[in-house]
């Protein structure tokens, strides 16, 4: 289960994604909007996603998983459009048969998923708004690909 | 070659527009659409210099060849302490 | 939320009870009956608590959580009765204003709570059931309180 | 004084009985208690060397000094792989 939705996200859709009887643990992360968030109180936000391309980073993700660890059950859910303060943005499940390994690679999948899945946030205060990495600069500099997977 | 440019999140606001298609010149590499792209335009000049290309879904380097119906995205910061 | 239940565990359950406006990250686990189980095919789990005690020694790592993170927020459920494979057993969930602590928080809620809270389980096989971690002995040593936490 | 004995999971099937009431003298140590059920009762002689004792839902050592209406749980492991 690896997708963008307008929906509101739960731990149990991913958890229920993931279970499986060989797997004696599973491991969800929910990514929830805050508020106050660098020191100003945030109002809404306003998630946009490049679809195609961030559901085949999620499955980069899962790929690169079952590499390191072996683990085979991760499901992935982005909510884009208008969140509410407290609302899930992110919902990551690992089910995996010792939690140790499903720890990590929850961990991990998060990590990654701020990196190279093309998601975006914009932050709406009562007196403006922003989107968060974005900062328009007069300098132009050569555009690459990301750096290697650590 | 025609190939399809996409802009999303501060990049579709600061250019005015989600996507547009190009003709280009056979053997034209991302590097080289950077250039002519900031030569055209003041607006994309000024996008972030951190912002990365991706071409049919997959990051790529300035020294990546663009291909008939490639489609092409400019992707600034992704979000941050999510 | 500290309990023991007999009712089905859901990873919702514990993520609501923590989720909160200043804090941007919920990590859930759930612990799931799993067969095969040391090599033998497990029919169902029976597990038993110390109630009263059980409930004490949640509150108590909530506290060591407290201490180590200034983590206020985490909820921890154990079922018992009879449980199916695939069934969950124990439920965690850690909510902190950053993921990597709410990560490691919730590994060591599970970690300590395998350590110190008094639950047991049964497995029954389809030829024979154990109390896991029982041993009777014919040797008898002096009974002392548990190693100091790590 | 009088103390509430608990028995679960393992010890309980071993014992027979999930609680009992004993009358002890005052100044009873847990250790003291362990040494008179051993002597008294085979079967818990034969409970697992790594058992755990709690007075009143903590762990104590077995120099713990028992009082008037203390309950005293004997606590096999906990479950292991969960």
């Amino acid at each position: 289960m690896f997708e963008i939705t307008r929906e509101v996200l739960t731990a149990d859709q991913v958890a229920e994604a993931v279970r499986a009887p060989d797997c004696g643990g599973v491991v969800t992360f929910l990514g929830t909007v805050r508020s106050p968030s660098r020191g100003r109180t945030v109002l809404y936000l306003e998630y946009e996603a490049y679809p195609e391309m961030a559901v085949r980073k999620m499955q980069q993700i899962a790929e690169e998983i079952r590499e390191r660890w072996g683990i085979t059950r991760v499901a992935i859910r982005h909510r884009v459009g208008r969140l509410e303060v407290g609302e899930a943005s992110v919902a990551i499940a690992v089910a995996a048969p010792h939690r140790r390994e499903a720890f990590e690679a929850c961990e991990y999948a998060i990590a990654r998923l701020k990196r190279i899945v093309p998601v975006w946030k914009k932050e709406v205060w009562a007196d403006g708004e922003e989107w968060i990495g974005w900062e328009g600069t007069e300098e132009v500099q050569p555009v690459g690909a990301p750096a290697a997977r650590a | 070659m025609r190939v399809r440019l996409r802009y999303f999140a501060g990049a579709r606001e600061a250019m005015g527009r989600a996507e547009e298609t190009r003709d280009l010149p056979a053997g034209t590499t991302v590097g080289a659409l950077l250039g002519q792209l900031r030569a055209e335009e003041p607006r994309f000049a000024r996008l972030p210099a951190d912002m990365m290309v991706s071409v049919n879904f997959e990051y790529r380097a300035p020294d990546h060849l663009l291909a008939e119906g490639d489609e092409v995205a400019f992707i600034p910061p992704v979000s941050g302490g999510r």
